[in-house]
Order: C-alpha cells, then sequence, then structure tokens
C-alpha cells in the first residue's frame, strides 16, 4: 500500500486544504502525474504524486484542512491486492479492542535496545501482542543488522560505541540545525585590555584554587548581555520562539578524545563570578568523566563556544536545536588597535561572534547584542557581582 | 630536596592526570608542551593545581609565561623546591 | 422552639471552701474564660484555624471536676477540652503555641486545637470523634487495674456521645469488669444543634448509665461547689474499688458549637436565661456575700489571668514551625528508636 | 533439627510464649477465655494465665479494641484478638482514628504498643459477610504497621517483634492456612522474624509471583505446575503489607522482568493495585511485558462452593495469568 500524505510545498508551508481531487479510486496513476489541488497560504497549487499505482482510497475530503503530512490517499502498488475490508452486516469481533496501531515494546527492551544500539525497527516481537521482549532485542543484537558482505568485525569496544553514538547525535543535531534553522552571523572585534588587566589583579590575589579564568568573565558577559535581548535566549517550538525562563549557557566542552558536549551552567547571570568559575571547572570536569545530569544536558537555553587561547581566530557555529542563537570566542590575542583618538596600539582582543536563527531576531538586534557586550567586557568588576 | 628526577615524574603523572591518553615517550620536552597535549586553559589551571597540591608550591600567573616546555616546568619546579 | 431549656435556680448555700481554695478555683475559671475569648479573637485573626469549640459558659465543670482528682489521675477529654488542659496543668503558653500550630505547642503543632496532649500530666488528649475517647478510657483503666495502681480515670465526653455505640460499649466493660473510671458527662443539652430531647429516648442520663450497673449521679454544672462536692464524692468511690461511676453536670454553653453558627436550634431567650447563671459570676458574689472576696481581689485575679493570656499570645506568636522536612516523624517510632 | 507443627499451633506457642515473658502482656477478645479461642488459639490458657490475662469480652468489638488501645497507653501490651476482620468494621473507628492517630497527634508522646490479629479471608463457604479480605484497608494507614504470616515460621515468630513495636501492629492469620502444617528449624527459644522485609519462598526467573498470605500456598503450587511447562516462577511473599518492601519488589521485578501479583482483595483499589503501582513508580524500566494481576472477582464471595472458588484467586487462574505474559 501506498500513502500519499500532503507534500510540503514551501518552507513556510504548514497545512493546506484540499480543493479539488483530479483522480478517483480505480485510477492508474503516473509518476510525476498531478493528482489534486491545494490551496496553501500564497496560492492554490497542483500537486503531484511520485509513486506509480491504482487509486485505492481518497481519504481526505473536499475543502478538508491539514498539515503537511496527512495522509491524502492510499495507492495499490502494481500486483497489489486492496486489503480485505469488513462487509456491510459483518460485525466488528466483540472481546478486547483491536491491537494499537503502536508498536508494542517492552520497557526492558525499549532500555536495552538503546544501551545496545539495536534499531527496534528491524525486531519482529514475540511476546503478547506481538510485542518486542527483552529477549527478542538481546536475539537481534547478536545477529548483525544486514546480511554482511565481508567478515563483520567483532562488536566495538564500548569506548569507540560511545564515540561512534555521539557522533550520529552530533551528526543529526546538526543537520537538523543546517536544515531547519535560517543562520546569520555577525562578529565584533572585542578589545580584553581592561578585563584581562582586572583578571590578573584579581588573580594575583586569589589562592591558586580559586582563580579566575577569562572564560569565566566571557561567559558571565555574555549571560548579563542576554538579559537585555532576551530573543536570543529561548527555543524554537511548535512554530514559535519561546524565551528561556532562565539563562542557562551551554558551554561547549570538547572531549579528549573527540566529539563534544555542551551541558548547561544553570541561571548564569544570577551567579557571582567565583560561583561561576567553580560550577565551570565541575561542569567540565564532570562532563569529561561522563557524570552530569539529565537537567544540565537538556536545559540550556543558548550555547556559548569558546576556542580559547589554542584556537583559531573566530568561530561562527552551527545553533542547537531548539535552541535558537550560538556565541562564538576566539583565540584572545595581541592585535593592532585604533583607539578613540586615532593613535594605534597592540591591545589583546577577542573576536565573538554570534550564530542566530533568523525566525527569531535581525542582524540588527544581533549586532547591538554583540556592542552590549563588548561593552560589559569593558568594566569587568561589575560583572563581578 | 628533589632531584631533577623526581621532579620530571612528578610532571609527567600530573599531566597524565590531565590527558591520561599521552604516552609520555612521545612528549619532546623541549616543545611547548600544550601544543602537544592539547590543554585548555582549563586544563593548564588544573595541572598547575595539580602541582602546587602535590609540592605545595604557589604558582603566580605572572610566571605562566616562564612554563612553556615540559623542560622549563621542571626546571621552575626545582628553583622553587630547592 | 418547642423545646424549651430553662436555668436552674441560682445556687444557694454557703460556699464550704478557705478562702484559698475558693481563689484557687475561681482564678481558673477566669483564666479559662479569658483564654477562651482571646481564641475567638484569634481565630477571626487568622492565628487559630481549623475547628474551635469554645468552652465559655461551662468552666465550672473542668474546674470543679478536675481539681477533685489526684495528679496520678488519667484525664481523657473531648475536642472542646482547653479549659481540661489548663486546669489540669498544661501551661496556657503550651496550649496556645498548639493551637498556633507552633512547634513549641503541647503536640508540637500536629495537633491544633481538638488534639491537646500531654504525658507529662497524664492528659489523653483532646479526641475529636464524638465517643471515641470512652473505650480508651476503659482500656486506661484495665491497665491501672492489672497493674494495682493507684489511679482514677476521668473521662469526658458530651451529651451527644450518649448516642454512640462507644458509650454503651464502654459503661458495659467498665462495669462488668469493675474498672476505676469516673464517666464525666458535661450535658450540655445539645449535640452540636440537636436538642437532647430529639437525640435521646431517653433524657435522663442516668438512668441510662445506672442500666449498666453502676452509680450515676448529676449534678448542676453551672454550680462549681456542687460541681467539685460531688466529684470529689465520686472520685473517693471510684478510687475506694467500687468500679465505675457516672456523673452527669448540666450546663450551659454560651457560644455556638464551634467558632460560629446561626444559633436556629435554640431560642436567643434561653442563652440569655442562661447567661444569667454564668458560672463565674454567680460564684463571684456568693463569696462577696460571704465576704471571702473583696472587688479588688476580684479585679487582680482577673488581671491576672488576663496577663497570662497576653503572655501565652506573645509565647505562641514567637513560637517556630516545625521544619517540613521533619513532616514524617511521630507517624510511626523511627526503627532506630525501636527496641 | 527441625520439628513439624500447624500453623495454629505455631500462634499458640507464640501467645503463650508471649504470656510467659512478659508480665504485661495480657489476651482479649471473643472467646479467647473459656471457649478455648474461636479457633482454638487460647485453648488452655485460661487455666494457666487466669481470668484476669485472659480476658473474654463481650461482642463489642468498638469496646474492646479502645479497651486495648488505652490498656496499651496506660502501660500494658495488650494482645486484642478480632474474631475475624469483618467484625472489626465494627472497631475500625478505634483502629484508625485512635490506634493510629495518637502517637502523630500527640506529637509523639502517646505511641500505641498493641497487637491487633484477627483471622481473614474466604474459602470455607460462610458466604459474603464473612469472607472479607481487608488487609488493604489497612495497609493504607499510616501510623499502623500489617503483618500477614503465610508460614509456620512467620506464625511462630511474628508476635514477638510486633508486641515488642512501640506502635500499633495488626497481624492478618488466614483461616485457610490453620491446619497447615510446616517444618520449624528447633532454634530453641528463639523464634523471632524480622518484620520488616519480604521473602523469596521459591526461586525462580521467568516471572515474579508476589504475593501474601493465604494466596502463598496457591501461589507455589501454581510456580510447581509452571516449572513442569519450563516456566521458573519466582515467589515473593510480602510478609508485612505495611510498609511495603519496596526494595524486593524491585528486586523481584528487575529479576525475573514479568510480574504476576496475587491477592485475595478485590482487584479495584485493592493492594495488589498498590504494588502494581509501585513497580510502575520504580521498576518500569525493568518489565519486558504488562504486569497482571490475580484478585478476587468483583462480587460478594457467593456461598456455593463452586461459586466460591471461581471468585477467589486459584493456581489455575495463577498459571494461566504467568501464561498470558508469554505469547
Amino acid at each position: 500500500m501506498i500513502e500519499f500524505k500532503l507534500p510540503s510545498l514551501g518552507a513556510d508551508m504548514d497545512e493546506g486544504t484540499l480543493l479539488e481531487w483530479k483522480v478517483k479510486p480505480g485510477d492508474a496513476v503516473k509518476k510525476g502525474q498531478v493528482i489534486a489541488v491545494v490551496d496553501t497560504a500564497k496560492a492554490a497549487v497542483d500537486v503531484e504524486c511520485w509513486q506509480e499505482g491504482r487509486v485505492h482510497e481518497l481519504v481526505a475530503a473536499i475543502g478538508e484542512k491539514m498539515p503537511v503530512g496527512a495522509l491524502m490517499a492510499t495507492l495499490l502498488a502494481a500486483g497489489e491486492t486492496a486489503p480485505r475490508r469488513l462487509g456491510a452486516g459483518e460485525a466488528a469481533p466483540a472481546g478486547p479492542a483491536a491491537p494499537p496501531l503502536r508498536r508494542l515494546i517492552s520497557p526492558a527492551a525499549r532500555k536495552h535496545a538503546q544501551e545496545l544500539g539495536v534499531e527496534l525497527e528491524r525486531i519482529a516481537g514475540t511476546g503478547p501482542h506481538g510485542a518486542v521482549t527483552l529477549e527478542d532485542v538481546e536475539k537481534a543484537a547478536a545477529v548483525p543488522a544486514e546480511p554482511p558482505a565481508a567478515p563483520v568485525p567483532p562488536p566495538a569496544a564500548p569506548a569507540a560505541d560511545k564515540a561512534a553514538e555521539m557522533r550520529k547525535a552530533i551528526a543529526a543535531a546538526m543537520s537538523r540545525s543546517k536544515r531547519e534553522i535560517p543562520h546569520y552571523y555577525v562578529a565584533e572585534d572585542i578589545p580584553l585590555a581592561r578585563a584581562l588587566a582586572w583578571l590578573s589583579a584579581e588573580n594575583a590575589r586569589r589562592p591558586m584554587a580559586d582563580r579566575l579564568l577569562p572564560a569565566a568573565l566571557l561567559l558571565k558577559a555574555v549571560a548579563r548581555a542576554l538579559q537585555r535581548y532576551p530573543e536570543l535566549n529561548g527555543y524554537w517550538r511548535d512554530g514559535g520562539f519561546v524565551p528561556g525562563e532562565r539563562i542557562n549557557l551551554g558551554v561547549a566542552v570538547s572531549l579528549r578524545q573527540g566529539g563534544l558536549i555542551a551541558p548547561a551552567l544553570l541561571d548564569a547571570a544570577a551567579k557571582p563570578l567565583t560561583q561561576l568559575m567553580q560550577e565551570l571547572a565541575d561542569l567540565v570536569q564532570r562532563t569529561r568523566t561522563g557524570s552530569l545530569k539529565s537537567s544540565e544536558l537538556n536545559e540550556a537555553t543558548i550555547t556559548v563556544t569558546n576556542l580559547g587561547d589554542q584556537g583559531s581566530h573566530g568561530v561562527f557555529g552551527v545553533i542547537y536545536p531548539p535552541q535558537v542563537a550560538l556565541v562564538g570566542f576566539g583565540r584572545v590575542a595581541e592585535r593592532p588597535w585604533v583607539d578613540a583618538d586615532g593613535g594605534l596600539k597592540a591591545l589583546p582582543v577577542v573576536t565573538a561572534s554570534l550564530a542566530a536563527d533568523h525566525r527569531v531576531s535581525d542582524g540588527h538586534r544581533g549586532a547591538l547584542f554583540l556592542r552590549e557586550l563588548a561593552e560589559l567586557l569593558q568594566h569587568p568588576e561589575e560583572l563581578n557581582r | 630536596m628533589m632531584t631533577e628526577e623526581e621532579a620530571r615524574d612528578v610532571v609527567i603523572e600530573t599531566l597524565k592526570n590531565i590527558a591520561p591518553e599521552i604516552a609520555h615517550e612521545d612528549l619532546r620536552h623541549d616543545r611547548p608542551l600544550r601544543y602537544q597535549v592539547d590543554l585548555d586553559s582549563m586544563d593548564w589551571l588544573n595541572f598547575l593545581l595539580g602541582l602546587n597540591k602535590r609540592l605545595g608550591i604557589e604558582i603566580p600567573e605572572s610566571d605562566y609565561s616562564r612554563l612553556i616546555t615540559l623542560d622549563d616546568v621542571v626546571d621552575y619546579l626545582l628553583s622553587k623546591v630547592g | 422552639m418547642d423545646v424549651e431549656h430553662h436555668a436552674p435556680p441560682p445556687p444557694s448555700g454557703p460556699v464550704p471552701w478557705d478562702k484559698d481554695f475558693a481563689f484557687r478555683l475561681l482564678a481558673d475559671m477566669l483564666r479559662i474564660r479569658r483564654m477562651e475569648e482571646k481564641s475567638a479573637e484569634l481565630y477571626g485573626a487568622g492565628k487559630i484555624r481549623g475547628f474551635l469549640h469554645l468552652y465559655i459558659g461551662e468552666e465550672a465543670v473542668a474546674v470543679g471536676a478536675l481539681h477533685a482528682l489526684q495528679p496520678q489521675d488519667n484525664v481523657v477529654a473531648t475536642y472542646r477540652e482547653h479549659g481540661h488542659a489548663l486546669v489540669r496543668g498544661l501551661s496556657m503558653n503550651s496550649i496556645m503555641a498548639e493551637m498556633f500550630g507552633k512547634r513549641e505547642g503541647c503536640a508540637k503543632g500536629r495537633g491544633g486545637s481538638m488534639h491537646l496532649f500531654d504525658a507529662a500530666t497524664r492528659f489523653y488528649g483532646g479526641n475529636a470523634i464524638v465517643g471515641g475517647g470512652l473505650p480508651l478510657a476503659a482500656g486506661l483503666a484495665l491497665a491501672a487495674k492489672l497493674r494495682n495502681e493507684d489511679r482514677v480515670t476521668a473521662c469526658f465526653f458530651g451529651d451527644g456521645a450518649v448516642a454512640e455505640g462507644a458509650f454503651h460499649e464502654a459503661l458495659n466493660l467498665a462495669a462488668l469488669w469493675k474498672l476505676p473510671v469516673l464517666f464525666c458527662c458535661e450535658n450540655n443539652l445539645y449535640g452540636m444543634g440537636t436538642a437532647i430531647e430529639r437525640a435521646e429516648a431517653q433524657t435522663d442520663l442516668c438512668v441510662k448509665a445506672g442500666s449498666y450497673g453502676m452509680a450515676a449521679l448529676s449534678c448542676d454544672g453551672m454550680d462549681i461547689v456542687d460541681v467539685h462536692e460531688k466529684t470529689r464524692e465520686a472520685a473517693a468511690r471510684v478510687r475506694a474499688g467500687e468500679g465505675p461511676l457516672f456523673v452527669e453536670y448540666r450546663t450551659y454553653r454560651f457560644r455556638a458549637h464551634s467558632m460560629f453558627d446561626a444559633e436556629l436550634y435554640r431560642a436567643k431567650a434561653e442563652v440569655e436565661e442562661w447567661k444569667t447563671r454564668g458560672p463565674i459570676h454567680t460564684f463571684t458574689a456568693r463569696l462577696k456575700a460571704e465576704g471571702k472576696l473583696a472587688e479588688e481581689e476580684f479585679l487582680a485575679l482577673d488581671a491576672a489571668a488576663m496577663k497570662e493570656v497576653e503572655d501565652a499570645v506573645a509565647y505562641a506568636e514567637a513560637g517556630s514551625w516545625e521544619p517540613v522536612e521533619e513532616m514524617l516523624a511521630d507517624v510511626t517510632t523511627p526503627p532506630e528508636a525501636a527496641p | 533439627m527441625t520439628r513439624r507443627l500447624s500453623y495454629r499451633e505455631a500462634m499458640r506457642e507464640a501467645m503463650r510464649e508471649a504470656l510467659q515473658n512478659d508480665p504485661r502482656v495480657f489476651l482479649m477478645g471473643e472467646d479467647v477465655g473459656r471457649y478455648g479461642g474461636t479457633y482454638a488459639f487460647s485453648k488452655g490458657f485460661l487455666d494457666e494465665f487466669g481470668p484476669e490475662r485472659i480476658r473474654d469480652t463481650p461482642l463489642s468489638e468498638l469496646g474492646f479494641v479502645g479497651a486495648g488501645i488505652g490498656a496499651a497507653l496506660g502501660g500494658l501490651r495488650p494482645i486484642v484478638e478480632v474474631m475475624t476482620v469483618n467484625f472489626s468494621l465494627l472497631a475500625l473507628d478505634q483502629i484508625v482514628n485512635s490506634a493510629a492517630l495518637l502517637r502523630h497527634m500527640s506529637g509523639g508522646q502517646f505511641p500505641v504498643p498493641l497487637v491487633i490479629r484477627m483471622c481473614t479471608g474466604a474459602g470455607r463457604q460462610l458466604a459474603a459477610q464473612h469472607s472479607h479480605s481487608f488487609e488493604g484497608w489497612y495497609a493504607h494507614i499510616p501510623g499502623i504497621k500489617v503483618l500477614a504470616p503465610a508460614t509456620i515460621e512467620d506464625a511462630r515468630g511474628m508476635l514477638a517483634p510486633a508486641l515488642a513495636d512501640p506502635d500499633p501492629v495488626v497481624i492478618f492469620e488466614h483461616c485457610g492456612l490453620f491446619n497447615v502444617e510446616g517444618e520449624l528449624p528447633d532454634n530453641g527459644d528463639d523464634c523471632a522474624v524480622d518484620i520488616a522485609s519480604a521473602k523469596v519462598r521459591r526461586a525462580g526467573k521467568d516471572v515474579a509471583i508476589i504475593t501474601y498470605g493465604g494466596c502463598l500456598p496457591k501461589a507455589l503450587a501454581a510456580a510447581e505446575t509452571l516449572a513442569q511447562d519450563g516456566i521458573s516462577a519466582e515467589v515473593l511473599d510480602l510478609r508485612v503489607l505495611r510498609p511495603l518492601d519496596d526494595a524486593a519488589i524491585a528486586a523481584a521485578v528487575a529479576k525475573c522482568r514479568r510480574v504476576v501479583v496475587v491477592d485475595e482483595n478485590w482487584k479495584s483499589g485493592g493492594l495488589a493495585a498498590e504494588i502494581v503501582a509501585r513497580i510502575v513508580e520504580h521498576a518500569f524500566f525493568e518489565l519486558d511485558a504488562p504486569v497482571a494481576r490475580v484478585c478476587a472477582e468483583e462480587v460478594p464471595i457467593p456461598y456455593a462452593k463452586h461459586l466460591e472458588e471461581a471468585a477467589l484467586p486459584q493456581p489455575d487462574k495463577i498459571v494461566a495469568a504467568v501464561k498470558g505474559l508469554f505469547a
């Protein structure tokens, strides 16, 4: 059975109204044939079918409004026969309701499949009502997914497994981001002479264990700047922007074995620098030992990536969906700088960038945000509150 | 008193706590350490904190510029402890 | 109102007590009165919540009866028990703090107005199920008897409880096993809003108690002299091993059943008539007539009572709330405390 | 060394021991004295301990249960026998509103060290009013401990710790177990068992049957049948119905992944429902199949034998429920 679903006919189309069917049940349909006319927000559009077959049932009614992806019609492929339906007067079997359409998977099976990386879709269930059981998962895990063309390597070591899984997760999130989020980018060079001088003085009077890194100052400044530009802090959900209740900075932490995780520094704007530094150190350490809390993994409202003193000049990041912005910092380095009265100096400078979701904000606001960030970093003592 | 040998051992051991994957024999002792081992600023701070804990020496930020290679670090420690 | 309850004639005759004892009883009635009046005010102010059953009008019963007991005796009371608790020896501070729900209260704020408890004075509550205290009293008396202790258990309950099965079961057990229980029935003529004539086929409660084979006597609950003298005699008989004894105190509550009610169940005139027999002013009048009490002395007692109330309120105000983290304590004995 | 005795004898021995060891202990209830106990649990006690300590009561459940509470407050350690759970409804006010609450309402001043024993359950054609199982109701109440001895060992050993407990303990003795005989390890005088944990009565790996009281022998019989069909069933005896041993329940689920809860209470709002809820709360991701219950049918227990049997959990129903968890 081929399912013909309402296609997305434009980036901004979420739904459509069926105006006309161009076929009726029993008609043969060729690839590319226009079979329906659908009204979208912009215009009436001819809808083509990209599969061949014979129309079995027209599910959608004329005048019906449907979301993109809704089932409109079913087609029978060549050689396929219609499934038997209950005739008139033929009662549905009494007793327990028909098994639900959802696949039945036991909780233990689902959990174990995830641990083993087994795809549940390819497992036939043998439990009650055909549910996939733990045993089914174990059996499936023992058999390779596809008939192997070459000898299968032995099951990967757990560490490699994990790295591969992480790569997969990053791939999925970043692909989705680039597919769905219309990014724009702005950048700003920010002189850090005052900030670093203040930091040196501050660190000189602190014990080693309480020393602050420039990263803490940058994060605090981002959090403060976000208070004035809340449209950069939050999520894109269900077709709209949902502002974050607090400012939870996702801090991109690269792992030594490759990959990265961006756990959240919760409520960063409200925390004094010393606390922020301690939490940052703790977060980095736990990220690397793999003992993060789920709230830290889920609750970031924006991501900050900091390539640090080993990194490049600047970085233009990919937004982590459903977040709507990412702030990047490049390497802090001495660069020539023209100051207000026209003099040329060598100063430590960092390039800050913003990648943001154009559905939520515009470049102008993004630029203002970076200006605010630059301004805040000129008054480091005020960030220490 | 600490011998150079002992100082070097302490440095390597502390480093391994931060970056367990490093192979001692691959390290060039006269080349910048942070590029060889890929230490970010947090790692670097933790490395120095580790030395501070083991040896009880305070390392002011102003001395960071003297600590580039593994040899530099060993010399620095010896000068502080010795 | 087709049911009328007339107040008894005013008490008369000499007060058979020395000045010191009479003053103590008068002082206790004043302490209860002032505490209850303050409680009503604090209820209005939202400081005391839940149900609040005031004892105003009935003070002579608790004061007269409890002064007839000894320290080793047990007391079981109802939800209208502030006065009993106070006379029994609980501090007004701990009672007020309990009604505020504070940790410094006699039940740590777990009980409130209806559940005042105190182990030190053997005050077993504070039972808010009508009739619920009677079987407990029988059991307490059973324990005393089996352990050969010189201990009377005084159990207070209202006329409403007489309709409950627990009343009959407990009286029967106590009489059957000759238990040292003093059943103290405070008959204020109304079970909440239902006149006793509408609830009981036999309104002579002594007849009911007597049917279980125990001595039963009735007294004027508005007359502290009658209450005390009869209770003292009854307690002595129980203590002597005669078995349980039933005393009915015919009394009247001047205020609503709980804080407020529309008082549709009794006539204003009836309430006013009973108020003229108020236990405090009739007793005061008798003492004055006998030359045992001067007006200044009365005012001094009253001032002391009011001062005690003010102090108790300040104590309760200053008290603390039990932390929510400790909420699950005192449900069962913690394992480490169990033997 | 072991010795063989019946549930009834075990219970009687336990009470006799308690009466001998502690002068504060006394037994009170309907026909516990001259009659010798409705189920002969206290036969001969009157002669041995006298009428003060073996106290016949009138048919007055509210009164004498309340008196037991008062006696406990007064320093004694009463064992109050309520002839059956059916009659305990008449005493429910005292059990719930006094025994369970006094310690709490008094801010910890008045714990009630009382043991209430009652016979429970159906299976003897006693019809609707005399066949109740209300263990679940009692297990609902904070402030009391609820025990269900189902073995000779527990019948013999649970009373002593129950009497030592500073709070009220309600013991449910299933009427179907009284004549069951079993071996008891001969430990001299020390027969006490813990009253905090559930116990695995038969180890297995494919399905956990969680039960207690009168259903334990039925669950064990079902496990035997299942073993012949190649299904290895673990049988967990809850023993203590309040507080429940969550860890043991979760462990059985984690081990077997499939669970059938067997309980003579009605299904709606019964104890089995509580156990299933806890499994879902604590062990959801361990489950490999839906949880099944075998409970009393939703009908007052009928008189006629075949109907009574049909209304109650039985080994074959348990077997069927287990098999339903496999395809």
